[in-house]
């Protein structure tokens, strides 16, 4: 029967998480924090019962790749070959996805909710993502620019890699058709000590607004520049960038005004309200005593994909590992503890693998942000290839 | 490459230097000096501290510029010739503060002075290690017989680094022999040795000149080898020429025992 | 002034130094004669601190074993080394400053400083000039220069006329001499020269193969046949 | 005699070891020895330049990315077999390397190695700026050699048994040109260039063969690298890439064969092992053991003389370790 | 043209980053003669403790105040229990050693701090001005000005005081500084808590513009380098000159050069040491060394 794959008995399976615990990214550090955060509070509650009626731990093994995709590679064929991982989760970087693509294909292991904003899958077979892709992101900007100022002169700033190179071609698209232009782009490098050249070049563009989709260092320099110089231009920062916590650097009050796009909820450790998933979210995180702050947005995405492995060993109806990916790519209106309420995982096997399509805009008073417009829905919008 | 001495000409001057100018920014070290030396002989050149000698013999083997002058091998100018060709167009030195590898054995450093015989490349070091090999060994029995020659020979698997002053001095001349020389230049080779050891030196001088048929001119303040060796002398004097001469004429030349050799006692 | 006694030293392995005795009155120059590799160096170097050594160093009622090498400076042992001593990249000026380090007294140190100018005018000549660009001579001048500035009760020298032009030597000896008539400073010099130095000298020591083989007053060692025969050169 | 039979004994003994390896150790095991043999043929080959030219190159791994890069273009642009590449991914990073050397015939130790760090830094954003040919930040995927149907073993056993050819070769150009003539050419350039040029020797020539050859064995490591990945992109080239390499040879020390790769082993597997033991403090854990390793082993790991303590096996880890005088690498990092 | 000057002066200001660790990275080597690639991480270690007592309310210049000295203490620290043991050992190994120290200080301030950016306060007033259409800030203006003053005095006291001789002479040769009464190892280790000082105001200037993180100082690591070894690596004042230079070349010529751009700036430091160290290899303001055989 199925039920030889490795890394699963019947009272535990066994998932590993390849990800940088060190290094300049070290911050991506988080999201296995997250997921363990998640993955504890399961396991306290006796475990998850999956679709084949056995209720079992889950069993997190994570190493360290410091985001190197040769690493990735090496510590996945360690977490598949000594460890004996079930499934492989959460895999950050695009590179390091890449870098794995074939080997999860010869042998026939998940790479599942891997963390990457670009759509590209290396091994479609064995792979999935979770949050949105960038493409995604660059249609809700469009369409509030569109909305609000349809004669908007942008200036963007990137990141050098896939990321900022899907997310600017996607923007291009987007805004073919209508008299908003891109009126000068400037790419930033993770290598960048400083990012005032590019904003001072970018200003001199004339610009009225600016798209910033970079990592959490720059996009705080970004907003406060904008600020500082006088410039004051409508500024859109892509979520990776503009959780509260990362942009306090850039002074709160320079970063009143900013546009961002969101799929989870805002938690605040000092107003934690009384939603029932953020409030089982700040019990997990207390109780795990987890290393990251409670309002660490990578954190969070950690746990989301904690809760949707969670939601997937459910839907498991055999204890295989094409059980698991065919339960993946079946996810039907999944609500998970911190998505917006309205966004659910959505896939279809064979039409649609992109698991969160939808995002909300918001904007931030000074404090925290405010929704703005209705929840902007693209599911299977995704381009595909 | 090295230059034949009966084909130049017999006698004539081997080493001719003429008029050399060499400064090193505001220093004027050398002011116009010359110096010919004629095949065969020995000719020290002395003169007080400072007064340019290492200067003309690092002019010479181009390690510092001549600004100008001549500086002739065997009629052939060579002021504009990379130092690294000097060592094959015959003219090999030792230096004053010691120019020894410490960190290789004897053997190494005087093998190391053969290197432009043989002048071992990677790519054949590479790919014909037989032929590497061979020569090798030749260039290897040829040092041993030199450091036979210049009693070298106990000390020849030792790190140079570690022996008395003196022996050091000694192997950077076998060193300078293992090029085949035909003209040797030595900087204060008897630096650091007792009476009875220079006296062995200056045999051994006059021994190599004739074994190995070269010229030498050397730098020393040892009045007693100096005189005793020497078949003219050069006296340089702040970056001239002040006397020149045989042993007996520069002793006696009131000028130079003022700059020079002080006048309480002749120090031999 | 100062007491040896059974030092042993050595590099690595084997001891080049194999307890040796010897002893240097307070202001009297003592010379230190021995061939080529006889550990001359080595002596000095050990007591300058400069390498381990066993065996009692007593200089001045202190026993020296106690004190590192920037101490012993301090309290009035200066030692110019064999071959370069200098600070190459420094000008001569900072030489001579470094020199000084142990001295307090800014006026002390610029009277000092003149008056080995003054000794020296070569050096005079090239006091902004970088001490590593010096001929070889010039260097030792420096060298000597620079440990006069620390006003050394003891004074070792290693070879000081080595590349030095006779006349140079001369001076130099002239200069020791000096030194220790009128300041009472006491030398301890090892050199080559053994016919000059005899000359001032008022006690001798033969080193051979790392052991004092014979000891005695400066006029006694010329008188040696043996000594005559190997240093002397008559 | 006694002492070459006995080295002769003693590589025969290690060459056997590496070979029976793969009956003993698991296959994803065998896979990081493998990688590590990869990086152990470039610490090779700065030791060449670093332990025997005493020049530093600090952008090693830039050189390695240009090895990987050259196989994986070869491989997928114009479909060459991959093991075929690696000869020409050797040629190639050995010319970039020439052009790296050349500053080196003017710069001393400390500015080179600053320079060299710079390519390095530059490396990766060049590769995505040549996105067409590089694949850019999502990389390249090659082909990897199969093992034929005759192999008893893995795949990856056969390519293991690729690096320990290519690491073979590799010994065997260092070990010849580190004997005889050139070989104290080039520590005579590494103790003192002046006089080395007094004595004919051509330092152009000298110092630009030993970075062709020192470049030309990271391009080959690279190659197998990227042979041995299946996959490369900018992301393994950082300028942290070129730091490692060189820890990795100081660690196993400069002037020995056996301690590259002792080093590459070090390198592969040590910071594997700190985030093991504790996910927080592995980044501190490792560098303690870099400090403590070079309080306890200044010569790195191979010149431990382990031979002392073993004294019948004096070849295995000194293949042959010539001996420097204390301070005598001019202008490196550090001292003059 | 607006544009130019506004970079231009955008280059100071990032130079002036650039300047402050090549500074302490220059008073080490010139104190030691090592290039301690670990001065960035000690110095970000340092400002995290002073973050940290800000954090506890501690006034923000009572914090610095106090931070000083004690960064000072962590350089002797470390000379005494990680540089001295190695003292005696080849450079390399000293080489693998600061790198420890990197990787060391880094892990640290990640397992104490975590790797969330910070804010960190700063010295200087949030102000700007606006001559003729560039904007100009206070911080980058306070920032040259602190350094130049720095840098001065450094070079001042390495080249006209007892203590900078003594300093010197013990980086040059140890051996040699000892036979003049020099005590070399404390001036080694003075050399290092200097420079562990000169690093944490290094940081504490170019902190609230880079925000506080275990790697703050790592991509400027490079530029620091190039910026000492364009200006020489034994002249402070050098060293900020490079830094300036490699600033502003950088900040036009990323925008100007049209194949260079913003995503290949970090050649620019590359090209300007090399073109500058191919004409002079010692650095523009390097001094030469002549050592005769
Ligand atoms: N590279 C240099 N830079 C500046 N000055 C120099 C340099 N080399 C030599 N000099 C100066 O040139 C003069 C001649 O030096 P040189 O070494 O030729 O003297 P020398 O005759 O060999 O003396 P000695 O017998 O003391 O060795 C000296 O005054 C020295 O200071
Ligand atoms: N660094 C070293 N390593 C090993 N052996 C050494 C070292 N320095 C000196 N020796 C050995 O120690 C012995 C004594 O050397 P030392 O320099 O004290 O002799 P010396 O009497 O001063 O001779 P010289 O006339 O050459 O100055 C010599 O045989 C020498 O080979
Ligand atoms: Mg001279
Ligand atoms: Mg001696």
């Amino acid at each position: 029967q199925e039920s030889e794959a490795p890394g699963i008995t019947d009272d535990a399976v066994r998932i590993g998480i390849s990800g940088p615990l060190t290094g300049p990214v070290a911050a991506l550090g988080a999201i296995s924090g997250g997921v363990r955060t998640k993955v504890d509070a399961i396991n306290a509650a006796g475990g998850v019962k999956m679709g084949d009626g056995k209720t079992r731990k889950i069993d997190l093994v994570v190493e360290d790749d410091g985001l190197d995709p040769q690493r990735t590679l090496t510590n996945v064929r360690k977490l598949v070959e000594r460890e004996e991982v079930f499934a492989v989760l959460a895999t950050a970087g695009t590179p390091n996805n890449q870098a794995i693509g074939r080997y999860m294909t010869q042998r026939g292991v998940p790479n599942l909710f891997m963390y990457s904003g670009v759509h590209e899958l290396a091994g479609p077979e064995w792979e999935i993502g979770l949050v949105p892709s960038f493409t995604t992101e660059a249609a809700a900007f469009a369409r509030y620019l569109l909305e609000t100022k349809p004669e908007a002169k942008i200036a963007l700033l990137y990141l050098n890699t896939e990321t900022g190179q899907t997310f600017q071609k996607a923007l291009e698209d987007a805004i073919s058709m209508s008299s908003i232009t891109i009126v000068a782009a400037q790419p930033v490098t993770s290598a960048d000590p400083t990012v005032e050249t590019q904003l001072s070049t970018l200003k001199a563009s004339g610009a009225d607004t600016l798209v910033v989709i970079t990592g959490p260092k720059q996009g705080a320099e970004a907003v406060r520049f904008a600020a500082e110089s006088g410039w004051k231009p409508t500024t859109l920062v892509s979520n990776i960038a503009a959780s509260v916590a990362s942009l306090k650097p850039a002074g709160l009050e320079n970063a009143k005004g900013v546009i961002t796009s969101q799929y989870l909820k805002q938690v605040s450790a000092a107003a934690p309200g009384d939603d029932k998933g953020i409030t089982r979210y700040i019990a997990d995180h207390e109780a795990a005593k987890a290393s990251f702050a409670i309002d660490d947005a990578l954190g969070q995405v950690g746990y989301v994909t904690g809760d949707a492995l969670v939601k997937v060993l459910e839907s498991m109806k055999q204890p295989s590992r094409e059980a698991m990916m065919e339960a993946a790519r079946n996810l039907q209106g999944v609500e998970l503890d911190l998505l917006l309420p309205g966004i659910t995982l959505n896939t279809r096997s064979g039409e649609d693998v992109y698991p969160i399509e939808s995002l909300q805009l918001f904007q931030f008073d000074g404090t925290v942000y405010q929704p703005i417009g209705s929840m902007l829905s693209f599911e299977g919008k995704t381009p595909t290839h | 490459m090295a230059v034949d001495l009966q084909a130049a000409g017999g006698n004539g001057p081997v080493l001719s230097v003429e008029n050399v100018d060499v400064r090193f920014g505001g220093i004027h070290a050398l002011k116009g000096v010359s110096l010919s030396v004629n095949t065969g002989e020995i000719c020290g050149l002395i003169g007080p501290n400072g007064a340019g000698k290492t200067t003309l013999f690092n002019s010479i083997t181009r390690l510092s510029a001549v600004t100008a002058g001549s500086i002739r091998l065997c009629g052939r100018g060579i002021e504009t010739v990379p130092a690294r060709q000097i060592i094959r167009l015959g003219i090999a030195r030792t230096f004053q503060n010691l120019g020894i590898y410490g960190g290789m054995t004897v053997l190494e450093n005087v093998m190391l002075g053969a290197h432009h015989v043989t002048g071992g490349s990677f790519l054949g070091a590479i790919l014909r290690p037989g032929l590497t090999r061979r020569r090798e060994s030749e260039i290897e029995q040829n040092c041993r017989a030199i450091l036979d020659e210049l009693d070298l020979s106990g000390v020849a698997e030792e790190a140079a680094g570690s022996l008395p002053y003196a022996t050091q001095k000694r192997m950077e001349i076998a060193r300078a022999l293992a090029s085949r020389p035909t003209i040797l230049l030595l900087d204060e080779p008897a630096g650091g040795l007792t009476h009875s050891e220079v006296a062995e030196f200056g045999e051994l001088v006059s021994r190599v000149r004739d074994h190995h048929g070269v010229t030498i001119v050397l730098i020393e303040h040892h009045m007693g080898l100096v005189m005793r060796l020497c078949d003219r002398i050069e006296v340089f004097h702040l970056g001239r020429n002040l006397a020149s001469g045989t042993p007996a004429e520069v002793r006696a030349n009131p000028a130079v025992i003022d700059a020079y050799l002080g006048r309480t006692r002749d120090n031999a | 002034m100062l007491k040896v006694q059974g030092l042993s030293a050595g590099y690595g392995a084997a001891d080049v130094l194999h307890g040796v005795d010897f002893s240097v009155e307070q202001g009297t120059i003592v010379a230190l004669l021995g061939s080529n590799g006889a550990g001359k160096t080595t002596i000095l170097r050990a007591l300058s601190g400069l390498m381990p050594a066993r065996g009692t160093i007593d200089f001045r009622g202190q026993d020296l074993g106690k004190c590192n090498a920037g101490q012993r400076v301090a309290i009035g042992l200066a030692h110019i080394p064999q071959g370069r001593g200098t600070f190459g990249e420094f000008t001569v000026e900072d030489n001579l400053a470094a020199g000084a380090y142990t001295i307090g007294d800014r006026r002390q140190i610029a009277q000092d400083m003149e008056r080995w100018y003054t000794a020296f005018p070569r050096l005079a000549e090239r006091r902004r000039q970088q001490a590593g660009s010096l001929s070889g001579g010039e260097q030792q001048m420096l060298a000597l220069a620079r440990a006069l500035m620390s006003r050394p009760k003891l004074l070792m020298c290693d070879e000081p006329s080595l590349g030095l032009a006779p006349a140079i030597t001369q001076e130099i000896f002239e200069i020791f001499k000096t030194l220790n008539r009128e300041h009472g400073m006491t030398l301890l010099v090892v050199e080559q020269n053994a016919d000059l130095t005899l000359q001032f000298a008022h006690r001798a020591y033969v080193l051979e193969s790392g052991a004092i083989t014979v000891s005695g007053t400066a006029r006694d060692l010329l008188g040696n046949e043996a000594v005559q025969q190997s240093y002397l050169g008559v | 005699m006694r002492t070459h039979l006995l080295r002769f004994v003693s590589a025969g003994l290690v060459g056997v070891a590496a070979l029976a390896l793969p009956l003993f150790v698991p296959d994803f095991l065998l896979f990081e020895i493998s990688i590590a043999i990869a990086y152990g043929i470039a610490i090779l080959g700065l030791n060449l330049l670093l332990g025997f030219t005493g020049q530093i190159c600090l952008a090693q791994g830039a050189l390695f990315g240009v090895g990987a890069y050259t196989t994986a273009i070869l491989n997928v642009n114009f479909g060459w077999d991959p093991v075929v590449t690696l000869p020409v991914s050797a040629i190639t990073a050995g010319s970039v390397g020439v052009l790296i050397g050349l500053p080196a015939l003017r710069l001393q130790g400390l500015q080179l190695a600053i320079i060299t760090f710079g390519v390095a830094a530059a490396f990766p954003q060049l590769l995505l700026k040549m996105d067409s040919l590089t694949g850019g930040v999502t990389g390249l995927a090659t082909d990897q050699p199969f093992a034929p149907e005759w192999f008893p073993g893995s795949q990856e056993a056969w390519l293991y048994g690729l690096s320990l050819i290519c690491a073979a070769a590799s010994i065997l150009v260092i070990s010849r040109l580190m004997q005889g003539d050139t070989g104290r050419l080039m520590r005579a350039l590494r103790d003192n260039p002046v006089i080395a040029e007094a004595l004919g020797v051509n330092l152009t020539k000298g110092r630009l063969a030993a970075f062709a050859v020192s470049s030309a064995l990271a391009g080959l490591g690279g190659g197998l690298f990227c042979i041995l990945n299946g996959f490369i992109s900018p992301q393994s080239f950082l300028p942290m890439k070129s730091i490692d390499i060189l820890i990795g040879g100081i660690v196993g020390g400069i002037t020995s064969i056996a301690g590259s790769f002792v080093g590459a082993v070090f390198i592969v597997f040590v910071p594997g092992f700190t985030t093991d033991v504790s996910p927080a403090l592995g980044g501190l854990i490792y560098g303690l053991c870099l400090i403590a390793m070079m309080m306890v082993a200044r010569q790195g790991i191979a010149g431990l003389r382990l031979d002392r303590l073993t004294a019948a096996i004096p070849g295995i880890f000194r293949f042959k370790v010539f001996s420097r005088m204390p301070g005598a690498l001019p202008g490196q990092l550090g001292g003059e | 043209m607006a544009l130019f000057f506004q970079l231009t002066v955008d280059g100071l200001a990032s130079g002036a980053i650039y300047a402050s660790l090549a500074l302490a990275l220059v008073l080490i080597f010139r104190a030691t003669r090592i290039v301690n690639f670990g001065q960035g991480e000690m110095a970000t270690f340092s400002a995290y403790c002073a973050w940290q007592l800000c954090e506890w309310g501690v006034p923000m210049m009572i914090s610095f105040l106090v931070v000083t000295p004690l960064a000072f203490l962590l350089g002797i620290i470390v000379f005494r229990f990680v540089i001295r043991p190695v003292s005696r050992a080849p450079v390399e190994a000293v080489v693998v050693v600061t790198l420890g120290l990197f990787v060391v200080f880094q892990a640290l301030c990640l397992w104490l701090w975590g790797s969330d950016q910070r804010a960190f306060p700063s010295l200087f007033p949030n102000l700007g001005w606006d001559v003729l259409g560039i904007r100009v800030t206070a911080s980058a203006v306070g920032t040259l000005a602190v350094l130049l003053g720095l840098a001065l005095a450094i070079g001042a006291v390495f080249r006209f005081t007892r203590l900078g001789l003594a300093m010197r002479a013990s980086a040059y040769d140890g051996e040699k500084s000892l036979l003049v009464g020099i005590p070399v190892e404390r001036m080694l280790m003075l050399g290092w808590g200097f420079a562990a000082m000169i690093g944490f105001i290094a940081a504490l200037l170019v902190g609230p513009r880079l925000f506080l993180s275990p790697t703050m100082m790592m991509p400027i690591l490079l530029y620091a380098l190039a910026s000492a070894t364009l200006g020489g690596w034994d002249s402070p004042l050098g060293a900020m000159i490079g830094g300036l230079i490699v600033g502003v070349v950088e900040s036009v010529g990323a925008a100007f050069l049209p194949f260079i751009g913003a995503d290949l700036r970090v050649v620019i430091p590359i090209i300007v040491a090399l073109v500058v160290l191919l004409v002079r290899p010692i650095g523009l303001f390097g001094t030469r060394t002549v050592v005769k055989l």
